[in-house]
């Protein structure tokens, strides 16, 4: 694996390379790089799986981290590739074409964040979120409370507790007001 | 028997194009008074207790605790219950829980082709106020807004017994005649629609979905 | 003249009820059956009876059209029709219905006019499930009338009739003179066309409760259902009435009737809960190679039987 | 003096050589002077000689002497020996007629150069002398006379590939007058003279090796003149590339006058008439097959000239060998006149169109009269009806036959056929429209001669037919009443559809008024029920030019056939019943190419049932229909007149072209086609099983045969029809399935079978006629065929839907309805008969029938419609009142059957003892009973219960009417009636489970047939390779193979 990461870093300047747990060992890479590196891990290193593809809001940072997770089969090895991109409306490279099932994943980010994925199949389409009318709801400037209130109401007598301050009450009230 | 439209009784069906306007009935849908005779209802009120068939719809989580109602342990078979998978012949919605505003357009659709006398019996809490999901962005707070409910069984979630029960509760309101669910909904349609279309932006279905 | 027919149609109205009546209460009897081997109580013995009110008693209801809503009636005059063609007890006036009407022939053909215009009726729906549904039990029809009618064929060649009266009269006297023991080949093909026509696992494809709920009847509610439930329990035992009449000696009371209907039923149960779903294709292979087979070699052992 | 002269010289026939020269003579002058004057010589000579011919034969056949004429009162050699008999007369007259029409066709191509007439003229001379003349040098003279002119003409025109062809010409007819003149010279020789006459009557002085090459010499220098296989491509090559005109004279003057020559000479070649008639037989057959492969459009017709030619030898010679006398005359001259006047027709229309390849031919396809004119000449070429050539087929069949010479009819049918394959392929290619090709231009007088060709055609067979045994008036008033009703084509075409309505009943009235018996319910099945039909015809009001008048050609036709007493009458209607509906079909936009199977299949039907019919003449030598019963070996003729009408039928492994015919022809034709045309089938075969079945001890085994054979029709008619898209096909397929019970119950030869046959026959004809009505209008409406595209159009055309639901389980057989008795008797007769097996099929059948009725049904009317189909009407009232009448007639004989039974049974009776028994309503047979009034009462009963409770139970509920959309799709909506709608590869399960029963295997064995056909005709055509001494090659070795076939020179 090491040997795989250090040539992945000389090639491809990954960067940021960790070691999760035995397994799971995930790396940065530049966005204009990230297509031809999975490419490569794809058809070269074994890496014939896509596990699933996510996206991480970091809204202070004004990046979405986009994660692809490939494995291997014969290694038993998962790879973590991250893609920092823009949040404000900026493209991401497709790879419905190395795995037809991505374009589903594409889809759904499109729909949950706003990212768009050119040339992705069926991208716009709803997926779960049939009319939705408001900005994409993953994205964590969107109040989903707030929504809910407004557009599914809000039924009397219902009562909402923070669960840990619940649970510290209801469950443990002798560690009241222990801060630890 | 069959009747012919009058232009009163007509729904606009706006969400549909023009094209697909012909395609479907545009009628409004109509209550029915209890039989003239209340022997005779009450004997139909009878009949349609003890065959409830249950649509073959699980909407939620709670759709796994409608399997074990049949198994060996529970046997819901003893009382008239049976799953039917076309709503033309059901008799009984379980909402299975939380309902997603995706499949709640799905409900709207599979509750309406069900033929009266009909139930519904919501299964679980998130029905009731949305329970554990009472901020998410696509699940619905409270379900008697968007379709008349006959009976609630709480809990999250509710085991087969609860549910066991739940049925009996029902069977006994059916006999009482107090289960008119389907007539509300008639007689406040309206007021259903336009919750309904509050919630649900994409309304590609006739307004009524015979 | 006229109080001869009125008395003929009443005593047919009778045993249409008795029919009826036994149909529906076997069919509880054995889901009940099915229920015990399954460690389950299962259904009260009336809930055919109560299921076929509940849609009665329905208070709204579609039409598709005048085709849809006389697709039941079809139905159930199909079923009402096979009924009045059988003798349904030997030497009985009052169970002999209208079997003077028609033979063997007649009763066998009229069974498609049920089902024709059932299938038409659920067409007019416009459902595709509904005519998924109709193309695979049409199929799988044309596949068990094979084996089905080379064995009529090799009984109407034992008893050299096809008046199922004498059929049956010809089997009186004791249980070896059963098509049964003396024509067992012929039984052997005809149960196994039973099991395709009963519908029952393996043969149910075309009703196919999970893929295409319930094939043909999807769009049918309300009183349209309760036709089509009364006419299954009745057309099922009328199927029963037949085979017992051709190949298990008739019946000379009701006792014996409903005993022996039974038995043959359990056939159809017994193969069903133990063998999964044939495919219509295979089906259809199934049909067209044993049980063909075996009704080729009924004719030839019915020849046989008139040589020697 | 001059009036002496006149009549002295000019009026005899020696007139035509006076003429001949002195126009000869007389052009150059007057050309000198004035072409127009030159053409009028020219012309005037010709007609003289035509003046001459046909006053001398009138005078002849009015009892005059034979003429015998020697020239300058010297003795042959050294003058000219003429006689002008009855056949000189004949040929010289017809020859003659041509020449004066050919020259007429070829005058602006003579016109260029004035020694072109003269040796047209000295062309025409000569071949009369071929045929007057009694002395073999001067016959020799004669020979080369034409030759050389012919030469010279075909090189007037200065093309390369034309002069090689004369060159080529040149070569062999100089080698084979070589021949000639050696033979001559030998002959004289051994016998001291030439004049024919003497030598004939000296012809024991022929003997020994010399007399074996002499005869050999002149015999193979007259066969080469005669073009025989494979020493023919010099002569193919002339006919390519020559004028329309010079090819014409050649083909029918020159080969005539060769022909002739040898009908004088072959007392002479009594020993050799076997090799003759093998060479000519070859040349017919094999010619035919190499035409196959042929599309240049003279070039066919060379090769059909010299088939021609090989046939009119090969029926001279076989008749010369059965001492047929008169009958000689009959055949040998229908056939030469027909060949003269049809091939020299041709000739001159492949001049006028000028296109080299047959499939440029289109560019006529909107010129109907060229189109007419080229159908006449085709379907007189192949010996159809009423043209000389089907009289003369005709007797020499029927000698042929009652000579047991089957192998030699077996040879002639089989060429005519091939012969009919590829002409009636180019006329499939000039029907065909195309409009990318440029129409073609001619003047109105231009085909003329073609006309004249045509219309003394049509003459001379009407005269032939005055001399058969035939009801002249009747055969002939269909061909009458679609002559009349063509005159008024242009008429609007309401006033077309009423005469043709008016001419079809009287006609049909007067026609059948007088029947009895089987052909009595024929008549009303296919006279009153054809007219029925007929009547849905006015649904459309556009032109249709020539269908009514052929519509009436073919119903008039049949009432004709159901008329006939003899086989001649029955099979002269046939064959015009064949033509006419061919026809019919090739009117329908795609019809063209469907039209020629069903041609070719139908023919050979007739050429079966025609070989059957010589069979039976041979055995009891009447063509009396009423005798076929007394011949010697039933099995035989009941085989093949059975085989004909199976195939007429579209029974199993000959039904390919069914499905297209069906499919394609138009939509109210089709009816027509399924529902009368086919029952003419039912009816032959009817008639041969009466005759036949039940007179003579004919065996079970052809029965038996037929019967399975009906079975396997009817299994794999309903299997194949359940795969199909196309709703018209589905229904032929279904028609031809229908069909094959009534092989089987017409196979059963027992009253009851029978019974039953004719109730399936009747219950066929209307339901076929009521679906193949429905399909019409929905065609008429939705302009699809594909059923798919369709769907729920119950909701447009309700009445159409319910009569098709009629229509469709009268026919599946369920009761109560009229099928339901049809399968009830073939299932009872089959049991009697002890046919297990058959009846085992004949359930699965009907079974399977079930899926492809409910297909029928579900993916036309049931279903989801589509968009564009919302607004259409119901179908017109016009095709629904015929279907009305015949709705009726399914519910009267429904509920009582004896309706029916009861004139069928009395119609059986005379050949077969009655075995139906009443009981009141019920009919008893061995096994069972059938009650249908009381059937009827009881589903009537049964079903209306039900429906009253329905009714009731209804009150209570509010019940929506809703729309095609509001169905249960797991709580989808439906987007597409298309997506929604499952009507493409219906029965895709079926198919996967036995779908390789149905694998198309007889279109691939009908297909392999044509393949190996053609590739017969590629490889023989080895021998042409273009090489004129190649072809002289041939020439001699031909001569070789005749002295060596004949004995060689040791005998």
């Amino acid at each position: 694996m090491n040997e795989l990461t250090n040539r992945l870093k000389v090639d491809f300047d990954a960067s940021e390379i960790t070691e999760r747990k035995p397994g799971l060992t995930t790396l940065k890479v530049a966005k204009d790089k990230a297509e031809t590196l999975i490419r490569e891990l794809r058809d070269r290193e074994g890496f014939t799986h896509l596990n699933f593809m996510t996206c991480i809001d970091y809204i202070e940072d004004g990046i979405f981290t986009l994660v692809y997770m490939l494995h291997n089969y014969e290694q038993k090895q998962t790879l973590g590739i991250h893609v920092d991109i823009g949040r404000d409306g900026e493209e991401m490279v497709s790879i419905h074409h190395l795995w037809a099932q991505a374009w589903t994943y594409q889809r759904e980010l499109r729909e949950a964040y706003g990212i768009r994925f050119p040339g992705s199949p069926r991208l716009d389409e709803d997926f779960v979120l049939e009319g939705w009318d408001q900005i994409p709801p993953m994205r964590r400037e969107f109040d989903t409370q707030k929504f809910s209130e407004e557009r599914f109401g809000h039924r009397e007598g219902r009562q909402s507790e923070v669960p840990r301050d619940h649970m510290k009450v209801t469950l443990y009230p002798n560690r009241g007001g222990d801060e630890q | 028997m069959i009747k012919s439209l009058s232009t009163e009784d007509t729904l606009e069906n706006s969400g549909l194009s023009a094209e697909e306007q012909q395609l479907f009935c545009n009628a409004r849908p109509k209550a029915y008074e209890p039989y003239p005779i209340k022997a005779v209802e009450d004997f139909a009120n009878w009949a349609r207790a003890n065959s409830l068939w249950i649509l073959a719809f699980g909407t939620g989580c709670g759709a796994i605790e409608l399997r074990p109602l049949m198994t060996a342990r529970f046997d819901a078979n003893r009382f008239g219950v049976a799953g039917r998978p076309t709503p033309r012949q059901s008799s009984v919605f379980v909402i299975g829980g939380y309902a997603s505003v995706k499949t709640l357009k799905r409900i709207i659709r599979s509750y309406e082709q069900m033929q009266g006398p009909k139930f519904v019996i919501c299964l679980g809490i998130c029905p009731v106020n949305g329970g554990m999901y009472f901020d998410s962005y696509n699940t619905i707070n409270q379900f008697d807004l968007y379709l008349p409910v006959d009976l609630y069984i709480t809990g999250c979630m509710p085991r087969p017994e609860v549910l066991v029960a739940g049925i009996m509760e029902l069977q006994k309101k059916i006999k009482q005649g107090r289960c008119d669910g389907a007539n509300r909904y008639v007689e406040n349609f309206d007021w259903y629609k336009a919750n309904q279309k509050k919630v649900i932006k994409n309304w590609d279905m006739p307004d009524y979905n015979w | 003249m006229i109080a001869e027919w009125t008395g003929k149609i009443a005593n047919f109205a009778l045993t249409l009820l008795i029919v009826t009546a036994y149909g529906l209460f076997m069919t509880a009897f054995i889901e009940r059956i099915i229920a015990k081997v399954q460690g389950r109580i299962g259904i009260p013995y009336w809930q055919p009876v109560i299921n076929i009110l509940k849609n009665f008693f329905k208070r709204t209801a579609v039409s598709h059209g005048y085709m849809f809503y006389l697709g039941p009636v079809f139905r159930i005059a199909g079923g009402i029709g096979t009924l009045a063609f059988i003798p349904v007890i030997y030497g009985s006036e009052t169970f002999s219905n209208f079997s003077m009407a028609g033979d063997l022939f007649l009763v066998i053909y009229f069974m498609f006019f049920g089902q024709l215009g059932m299938a038409l009726g659920a067409g007019e729906s416009g459902h595709p499930y509904s005519a998924i549904g109709i193309a695979r039990g049409l199929s799988q029809m044309t596949a068990y009338e094979v084996p089905f009618a080379l064995a009529v064929i090799s009984i109407v060649i034992q008893y050299d009739t096809l008046s199922i009266t004498e059929i049956v009269a010809a089997q009186q006297g004791g249980w070896q003179n059963w098509t049964v023991f003396t024509n067992w080949v012929a039984t052997l093909a005809a149960m196994l066309a039973f099991l395709g026509m009963t519908g029952y696992s393996p043969f149910d494809i075309f009703l196919a409760p999970q893929e295409i709920p319930i094939g043909p009847p999807t769009e049918f509610h309300s009183a349209y259902l309760s036709f089509m439930s009364l006419n299954r329990a009745l057309f099922g035992a009328t199927k029963l009435v037949l085979f017992m009449n051709l190949f298990f000696g008739g019946a000379t009371g009701l006792i014996e009737l409903m005993i022996k209907t039974w038995l043959i039923y359990m056939v159809a149960i017994v193969v069903g809960v133990a063998f999964p779903r044939f495919r219509v294709d295979q089906a259809i292979r199934f049909f067209f190679k044993i049980p063909t087979l075996i009704g080729i070699m009924s004719i030839v052992y019915a020849q046989m039987m008139l040589t020697s | 003096m001059v009036a002496a002269f006149f009549t002295d010289v000019m009026l005899q026939p020696l007139g035509i050589y006076v003429l001949a020269l002195g126009a000869g003579f007389l052009v150059p002058l007057f050309d000198r002077a004035h072409r127009g004057s030159a053409m009028l010589v020219f012309m005037g000579s010709l007609a003289g000689m035509v003046a001459i011919a046909a006053l001398n034969l009138y005078a002849i056949i009015n009892g005059a002497a034979v003429i015998d004429i020697e020239t300058a009162g010297i003795a042959p050699p050294f003058a000219i020996n003429l006689r002008f008999g009855l056949f000189e007369g004949g040929v010289v007259l017809a020859v003659n007629i041509a020449a004066l029409l050919g020259a007429w066709h070829y005058l602006p191509s003579l016109k260029q150069h004035a020694s072109a007439l003269l040796l047209y003229l000295i062309l025409v001379m000569g071949i009369n002398g071929m045929v007057m003349t009694r002395d073999l040098f001067n016959l020799f003279i004669f020979i080369e006379i034409t030759s050389i002119a012919t030469y010279a003409l075909i090189g007037m025109e200065r093309t390369g590939t034309v002069l090689a062809a004369g060159f080529k010409y040149i070569i062999a007819t100089s080698v084979a007058t070589a021949f000639f003149l050696l033979g001559t010279i030998f002959i004289y020789y051994q016998v001291g003279t030439l004049n024919i006459d003497d030598i004939i009557s000296h012809g024991a002085l022929i003997h020994g090796p010399i007399g074996l090459i002499a005869t050999l010499f002149v015999l193979t220098s007259l066969l080469i003149e005669l073009k025989p296989y494979p020493a023919n491509g010099w002569g193919l090559d002339v006919y390519e590339t020559a004028n329309s005109g010079i090819a014409s004279l050649i083909s029918v003057g020159v080969s005539a006058g060769v022909f002739f020559a040898l009908f004088k000479l072959l007392p002479l070649m009594d020993a050799y008439l076997d090799s003759i008639a093998v060479v000519a037989g070859a040349t017919f057959l094999l010619s035919n097959i190499i035409g196959l492969k042929q599309h240049n459009a003279k070039r066919l017709l060379g090769y059909s000239s010299i088939g021609q030619m090989g046939l009119l030898t090969l029926a001279l010679v076989l008749l010369e060998q059965l001492d047929a006398g008169a009958q000689i005359a009959l055949v040998v001259g229908g056939l030469f006149v027909n060949h003269l006047l049809a091939k020299a027709g041709l000739f001159w229309l492949a001049g006028i169109v000028d296109r080299t390849n047959i499939k440029d031919w289109a560019s006529i396809a909107r010129r109907p009269e060229l189109l007419i004119l080229l159908g006449l000449m085709f379907a007189a070429l192949i010996g159809l009806p009423p043209f000389p050539g089907f009289w003369a087929k005709w007797e020499l069949v029927m000698l042929l036959g009652s000579a047991d010479q089957y192998g030699w009819i077996l040879l002639v049918l089989l060429g005519s056929l091939l012969e009919a394959a590829y002409l009636f392929r180019w006329f499939s290619h000039a029907r065909k429209r195309d409009d990318e090709l440029t129409e073609h231009v001619c003047s109105f007088w231009q085909p003329a001669p073609v006309a004249i060709a045509a219309a003394l055609l049509v003459a001379i067979g009407f005269g032939m037919a005055g001399t058969m045994d035939l009801d002249v008036p009747a055969m002939f008033l269909p061909l009458l009443a679609g002559f009349g009703l063509w005159l008024i084509d242009g008429l609007p075409a309401r006033v077309k559809q009423l005469a043709m309505l008016l001419a079809v009943a009287a006609g049909g009235y007067w026609l059948t008024q007088e029947l009895t018996g089987i052909n009595q319910l024929f008549s009303y099945l296919l006279v009153a029920g054809g007219l029925l039909i007929s009547i849905a015809t006015i649904y459309r009001n556009d032109v249709r030019n020539g269908f009514y008048p052929l519509l009436a050609v073919l119903l008039l036709s049949l009432a004709a056939l159901l008329r006939a007493s003899t086989t001649l009458e029955f099979f002269f209607s046939w064959e015009l019943m064949t033509l006419s509906s061919y026809l019919l079909i090739t009117l329908a936009r795609a019809g063209i190419k469907p039209a020629l199977a069903y041609l070719l299949f139908s023919l050979g039907s007739a050429y079966f049932i025609f070989a059957g019919f010589a069979a039976a003449f041979a055995s009891t030598g009447s063509i009396l229909l009423a005798d076929l019963g007394n011949v010697s070996s039933p099995g035989l003729v009941f085989s093949l007149l059975a085989a004909g009408f199976v195939i007429k039928m579209g029974g199993f492994g000959v039904h390919i072209w069914l499905p297209d015919a069906y499919a394609e022809a138009d939509d109210d034709f089709t009816a027509m086609l399924s529902a009368v045309v086919s029952k003419a089938g039912i009816f032959g075969l009817v008639i041969i099983a009466a005759q036949l079945g039940i007179r003579s001890d004919i065996g079970l085994d052809p029965a038996y045969v037929l019967g399975w054979i009906g079975i396997l029709t009817a299994t794999f008619g309903a299997l194949m029809a359940v795969f199909q898209e196309d709703i018209k096909r589905l229904v032929a397929y279904s028609s031809m399935g229908q069909l094959g019970y009534i092989v089987t119950g017409v196979a059963l030869m027992s009253h009851l079978g029978w019974v039953s046959a004719l109730y399936l026959t009747v219950n066929h004809f209307l339901f076929k006629g009521i679906l193949f009505l429905s399909i019409a209008g929905i065609v008429l409406r939705t302009n699809e065929r594909l059923m798919y595209k369709m769907g729920g159009l119950i909701k447009n055309m309700p009445v159409t839907f319910v009569f098709t639901m009629i229509a469709i389980i009268a026919m599946s057989g369920v009761p109560p309805l009229t099928g339901f008795g049809g399968k009830w008797m073939l299932f009872n007769a089959l049991m009697e008969k002890g046919w297990y097996w058959i009846a085992a099929l004949a359930f699965f059948s009907s079974a399977v029938a079930f899926l492809y009725m409910f297909r029928l049904l579900q993916t036309v009317f049931l279903g989801q419609r589509k968009l564009e189909h919302a607004k259409l009407r119901e179908a017109p009232a016009i095709l629904l009142v015929p279907q009305v009448v015949m709705i009726a007639a399914i519910m009267a004989i429904s509920a009582y059957p004896k309706l029916l039974l009861d004139p069928l049974s009395a119609a059986i009776n005379p050949w077969i003892a009655n075995t139906l028994v009443w009981d009141g309503f019920a009919l008893q047979t061995h096994y069972g009973y059938w009650n249908a009034p009381l059937i009827m009462a009881i589903v009537g009963g049964v079903w209306m219960v039900p429906l009253i409770i329905l009714l009731l139970v209804s009150l209570t509920m509010k019940i929506q009417k809703v729309e095609q959309f509001n169905i249960v799709y797991a709580a989808e909506r439906p987007h597409r009636p298309e997506d929604t709608h499952f009507a493409y590869n219906f029965f895709a399960h079926y198919d996967r489970a036995i779908g390789f029963l149905v694998r198309p295997r007889a279109t691939a064995f009908w297909n392999a047939v044509i393949e190996w056909s053609h590739t017969l005709g590629s490889s023989l055509r080895v021998f042409y390779n273009g090489n004129g001494q190649t072809y002289a090659l041939f020439i001699l070795m031909y001569f070789v193979a005749m002295v060596l076939f004949n004995g060689g020179l040791g005998s």
